[in-house]
């Protein structure tokens, strides 16, 4: 084994680095955005706000990202009308087409954490909040968040590692983060093993900063 | 006549079939403490509960200070109450000690105290801490005041439930079992705590199987039977004197 | 419906494909996972770190990766490990009877077949996730439910089948249900090592048709089918081990 | 050590050199000359599919015995594998869409996106020539022409050959042309592609040298390149 | 004579650096009921789990029918039980009906009563069902027979709980405050059946609030207090005449 390759070739992982980082973060920060309301909502009593959500977090949490991101990046590109209108300036991006599977595809996931945690708040607790005269937004804030927060924190934990993981799918649409790093480099020196050590250790690095953050965080909360 | 503080007229409650409550009624004025007596099953907390509308009534009319509480028809429910805002406002008169606590999981014992004041009432976090801290001093509980719901034995935990109670100087008070997990000692002191609400005038509805409370405390007795009010009135009547068989044999049994 | 340009045939081959791969994939996750989680709550601390070694290396890898790394060097690791031994072998002979011919005693090649090696390695990896919710539902249990067993005389063996397992299967099944479904859509990445699995051979036939999007919907619709009908049956699964509550 | 049993390594996604049919075998010139070398050494012949990508390490961990995937003879590939002599030479060019531009310095090029195959000697080509293009790499060259085709790249490099069966002679084909000359700069594109074996299979290796030799001399060569080109693709002697 | 059914020989039993068992010493013959009082926090349910060793003691000696439960030194828990098959055995012999009921909840109310007796002692599971039933009768909860623990009131919770315990015939009853959750007709109830159990001669340990239950049905009484047995006696001396100050006052405030 040779790993004076990787020695060699490190700017290029590090930017590989980079780019899966600010992916990642970015696509996790809107996701949650978009989750929260979309987990406390999909069982609203109008059809009209429960459905759509509903399609929505079936269809990503369905299917594969691989698959989803391969629909966004190529496929959109089937459709010549949709390349003459304003949509084509980002779609043609590889990195928007990645990070609007990516925040998607969190997006949904997050929502159903939101909705198993919110669903799992202790009914007794939140009918002493309705005893004591709180309504339904102050219950939601002061109640059922924060207790659910703390429950969510393994979910959320493990959903933020899924996403590091599943982002290096991105290197198979010309974007070069750390496993398009390896990719490059493993295709100048055909040397799989290195290539891809080198991406493995890059990515436990990512992962296990996240958990060692989370179990803080976690620890924070225990009584 | 002022209106009473709290009045219930003809309430019914089902769960699906099963019949729970089959007219209810009740009435109760400033500074009257209510024991609702009963065996196991036959509806106490429930009643309480339709009380706040924790359960929602089947029929019939729930007023609070002389103001109804406004329902309406609904296809699934039967009916629902009418304006939430309402409810809210009703129920933050209102104070309830559960059967099971419920105390706030994620909050300190403190921290359960003061929500109500702060988040609801809107009293300066300050003085509501102030205001804590001389319950829990009241209920032996100061100590323990930073410690978490999951950390205190059951008695500890009921205690707390009743501060959290008293903290938002409710006009009703509900209390479902208050003392069921304490020891003798403990229910003397817990006792002691609602005969001085009661002097201060606080209306009170309190679920016991303390026979004792009942006759010495409250100044009304309700025992319910299968869903109605078996036997009412006050206390040192309807002890010596009970009209109902029912009653009779039940206080008979009592050690 | 959509027309697959004479790619129907295939492609159904192919999802059939990705289903064996998931299935044989969850049953080896679930053993593994079940022997790494009772490793974990061993009292052996060496079975406790290597269950843990395992659990925390396979969190910290994308699924892509490893399998990348698994396939090309796993291939590499054994292939030359058995040609070495043949050499070895050979020298040796050689050494003793000047005469002795070449002959490869192991086969020369072992050949992981992308199937196999899918397989394995999906399972492999989701063995450390299955192990991690089984734990997690070991230890969910409520004490005293175990405590009552304990104190009615059960004895080890049966409060684990008595009281331990179906409780432990309430809380573990929504995870394992969990496990599955994101299992499942992980087969997707067994085409970059080769398999003839349904997403290689959309991507095989939108290049040559160029209609990505159709393919890649169908490609959608097939995992969203499949998600369908697992939901279907967790949820029935879900109704059989639920606690009954008033 | 005679060679009576054959893996060979095909990539599948390179028409006309080799291409997936609908019912998922694999067809092209490389695997007509696959087949035509093994009936020359009467060797019994397996074809592994396997992606462009992998396709040496694969060949290195003993997942087949050779790889015929018009694979040019280069220096770099030369440190890992051994080369047969040459068995085709087609130059590659660029490609892009009609009335595009093109001049071949690095200056013109800065900042164009040009798409490319992964791992191929264009990669290297484009990558050492033009470092201030915008390079984009593919898994296949599919790809590259679907985004062609889609307008998210300017250019695509690629073996000219393959360029016309795999873009210019599908539907939409018309719009693109070739631009720039014809490139074959053995600095990059080496001698022409030959057959890769692992180093230590000096007889397989000899082998198969003899076999392109005799279907070269016998016709089949010739038979099998007229199926798919009209013109030459062996290039000089 | 014959070996007192339960011997207990100075235990003690520290959680970290809370000792909270300070050398207990207790005799229970065939036939004996022992109450076991004491404020909440006092060492009670820790002493009751300590016998069937739930709890494991951190020294001090355990016999059931004159038999040693041996115990070995071990390196970080201070003392474990030796033979882990003699405390299963032994273990079959007593039954416990814990404070918190823990029904086991993915079981209905009958199978919970039947899970013992099939899978532990080997009683045909149709004889085990006849008998359940008959327990269930006599705890007033056939009806509920199919119920899910889950679906039962905390009353109802508890009575399963001693039907459970019922149903395999202990040779010593573990009684942890049995009758806490009930209404006073059923506290009544449930008194009398212990009552009778009393009268069949088993053998019962019970931690209780109840103190007519403790002068009235028992036939020696234990006041722990801070870890130690602060008052021991027959019920109708101690209550009468107690000699420890702190007892006095625990009993002074009973209502
Ligand atoms: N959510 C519910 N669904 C169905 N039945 C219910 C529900 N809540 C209560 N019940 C039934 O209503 C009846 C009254 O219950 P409730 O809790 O009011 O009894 P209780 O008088 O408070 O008894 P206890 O003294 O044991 O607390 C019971 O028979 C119970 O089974
Ligand atoms: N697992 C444990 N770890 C640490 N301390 C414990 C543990 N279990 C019990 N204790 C402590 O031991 C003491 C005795 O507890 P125990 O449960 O025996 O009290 P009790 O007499 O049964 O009280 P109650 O009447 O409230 O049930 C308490 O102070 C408790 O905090
Ligand atoms: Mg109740
Ligand atoms: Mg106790």
């Amino acid at each position: 084994m040779d790993f004076s390759i990787i020695i060699n070739e490190y700017p290029f992982y590090l930017s590989g680095l980079w780019t899966t980082t600010w992916l990642v973060a970015t696509s996790l920060l809107i996701g949650l955005l978009i989750a929260i309301p979309a987990g406390l909502l999909q069982d609203h009593s109008w059809w009209i706000i429960k459905w759509p959500i509903r399609a929505y977090m079936y269809f990503f949490r369905g299917s594969p990202l691989l698959v989803q991101l391969f629909l966004i990046y190529y496929g959109a590109a089937q459709f010549e009308s949709l390349r003459e209108t304003w949509a084509w300036e980002f779609l043609q991006e590889a990195w928007f087409c990645a990070l609007l599977a990516f925040t998607l595809n969190t997006g949904a996931y997050t929502a159903e954490i939101v909705r198993g945690v919110v669903a799992t708040v202790p009914e007794g607790e939140v009918e002493a909040a309705k005893a004591y005269g709180m309504n339904r937004w102050k219950t939601l804030k002061r109640i059922i968040l924060p207790n659910a927060l703390r429950r969510a924190l393994p979910a959320y934990s493990n959903e933020i590692i899924f996403m590091i993981h599943g982002s290096a799918v991105a290197g198979i649409v010309t974007i070069v983060d750390i496993t398009g790093a390896a990719r490059v480099v493993n295709a100048r020196y055909y040397a799989p093993f290195e290539a891809y050590l080198a991406a493995a250790l890059l990515y436990m690095c990512l992962t296990f900063t996240v958990i060692y953050l989370f179990k803080l965080w976690e620890k924070s909360y225990q009584h | 006549m002022k209106a009473p503080t709290l009045s219930i007229k003809n309430l019914h409650k089902s769960f699906a079939d099963n019949h729970v409550l089959k007219g209810i009624d009740l009435e109760a004025h400033k500074g009257d403490v209510i024991s609702i007596l009963g065996s196991s099953g036959s509806g106490k907390s429930t009643l309480l509960r339709c009380v706040n509308l924790l359960d929602i009534p089947s029929s019939g009319e729930i007023l609070v200070n002389g103001e109804l509480i406004q329902m309406r028809k609904d296809k699934k429910h039967g009916i629902v109450p009418a304006s939430i805002q309402q409810v809210e406002r009703i129920r933050s008169r209102l104070a309830m000690v559960f059967q099971s606590f419920n105390l706030w999981s994620h909050l300190s014992v403190i921290e359960n105290v003061i929500e109500a004041p702060v988040h609801v009432l809107g009293v300066p976090k300050k003085e509501a801490i102030v205001k804590a801290e001389a319950l829990l001093q009241r209920v032996g509980l100061y100590e323990r005041k930073d410690y978490y719901p999951g950390q205190l034995s059951g008695g500890q935990q009921q205690r707390v439930a009743i501060a959290r109670a008293l903290a938002v100087e409710p006009e009703v008070m509900l209390f479902d079992e208050p003392t069921s997990a304490l020891d003798p000692e403990l229910v003397g002191e817990v006792l002691n705590v609602m005969r001085d609400l009661a002097e201060e005038g606080r209306t009170m509805l309190v679920v016991t199987h303390e026979m004792a409370f009942a006759r010495d405390v409250s100044n009304k007795v309700l025992f319910l039977h299968e869903g109605l009010v078996e036997e009412e009135g006050k206390p040192e009547i309807i002890f010596e004197n009970p009209s109902s068989e029912r009653f009779k044999q039940f206080i008979s049994t009592v050690y | 419906m959509f027309d697959l340009y004479g790619y129907q045939e295939i492609f159904l081959e192919g999802a059939w494909l990705t289903l064996q791969v998931a299935l044989l994939s969850l049953l080896l996750a679930i053993f593994l996972g079940l022997i790494a989680a009772l490793a974990k709550i061993s009292h052996s601390t060496i079975l406790k770190s290597l269950a843990t070694l395992y659990t925390t290396i396979i969190r910290g890898i994308p699924d892509l990766i490893l399998m990348l790394l698994i396939f090309f060097g796993g291939q590499m690791l054994i292939n030359n490990l058995s040609y070495n031994l043949n050499e070895w072998i050979n020298e040796t002979m050689t050494q003793y009877y000047p005469s002795h011919e070449w002959t490869s005693y192991l086969p020369d090649y072992i050949d992981i077949s992308p199937y196999f090696a899918g397989i394995v390695t999906i399972g492999f990896i989701f063995g450390a996730y299955m192990a991690e919710t089984f734990r997690g539902a070991i230890q969910s249990v409520d004490k005293g439910q175990l405590e009552a067993a304990t104190a009615y005389g059960m004895n080890k063996y049966k409060r684990f089948t008595r009281v331990m397992f179906p409780q432990m299967m309430r809380h573990a099944l929504p995870g394992l249900g969990n496990n599955w479904l994101v299992l499942l859509k992980t087969t997707a990445l067994v085409s970059v090592i080769g398999l003839q699995d349904m997403v290689k051979i959309a991507g095989d036939a939108s290049g040559s048709t160029q209609k990505p999007f159709t393919f890649y919907l169908v490609v959608a619709l097939v995992f969203l089918f499949y998600t369908a009908i697992s939901s279907v049956v967790l949820n029935w699964a879900e109704r059989r081990y639920s606690i009954q509550t008033r | 050590k005679e060679w009576k049993d054959i893996r060979i390594g095909v990539e599948g996604a390179y028409p006309p050199f080799s291409k997936t049919e609908e019912d998922g075998s694999v067809t092209g010139f490389d695997i007509d000359i696959a087949n035509a070398l093994c009936a020359e050494l009467e060797a019994k012949c397996t074809l592994v599919k396997q992606d462009w990508d992998g396709i040496i390490p694969a060949l290195k961990a003993r997942k087949f015995d050779a790889i015929i995937a018009t694979m040019d003879i280069t220096e770099e590939r030369k440190k890992q594998v051994a080369f047969t002599n040459k068995y085709q030479h087609i130059p590659a060019r660029f490609v892009a869409k009609k009335g595009t531009a093109y001049e071949g310095t690095e200056e013109f090029m800065k900042g164009k996106k040009v798409g490319v195959q992964r791992a191929t000697t264009m990669d290297l080509y484009i990558s050492d020539n033009f470092p201030s293009a915008e390079i984009k790499r593919y898994g296949s060259a599919d790809e590259a022409y679907l985004d062609l085709i889609a307008g998210r790249v300017d250019y695509v490099m690629a073996d000219s050959a393959a360029i016309t069966d795999g873009l210019l002679s599908k539907k939409d084909g018309d719009k693109f042309e070739f631009v720039g000359p014809k490139l074959n700069d053995p600095k990059w594109f080496g001698e022409g592609a030959g057959i890769a074996v692992r180093k230590e299979n000096k007889d397989l290796q000899e082998q198969l040298n003899k076999a392109i030799a005799a279907i070269r001399a016998d016709g089949t060569y010739k038979t099998i390149q007229d199926k798919y080109f009209t013109f030459d693709v062996y290039g000089q002697e």
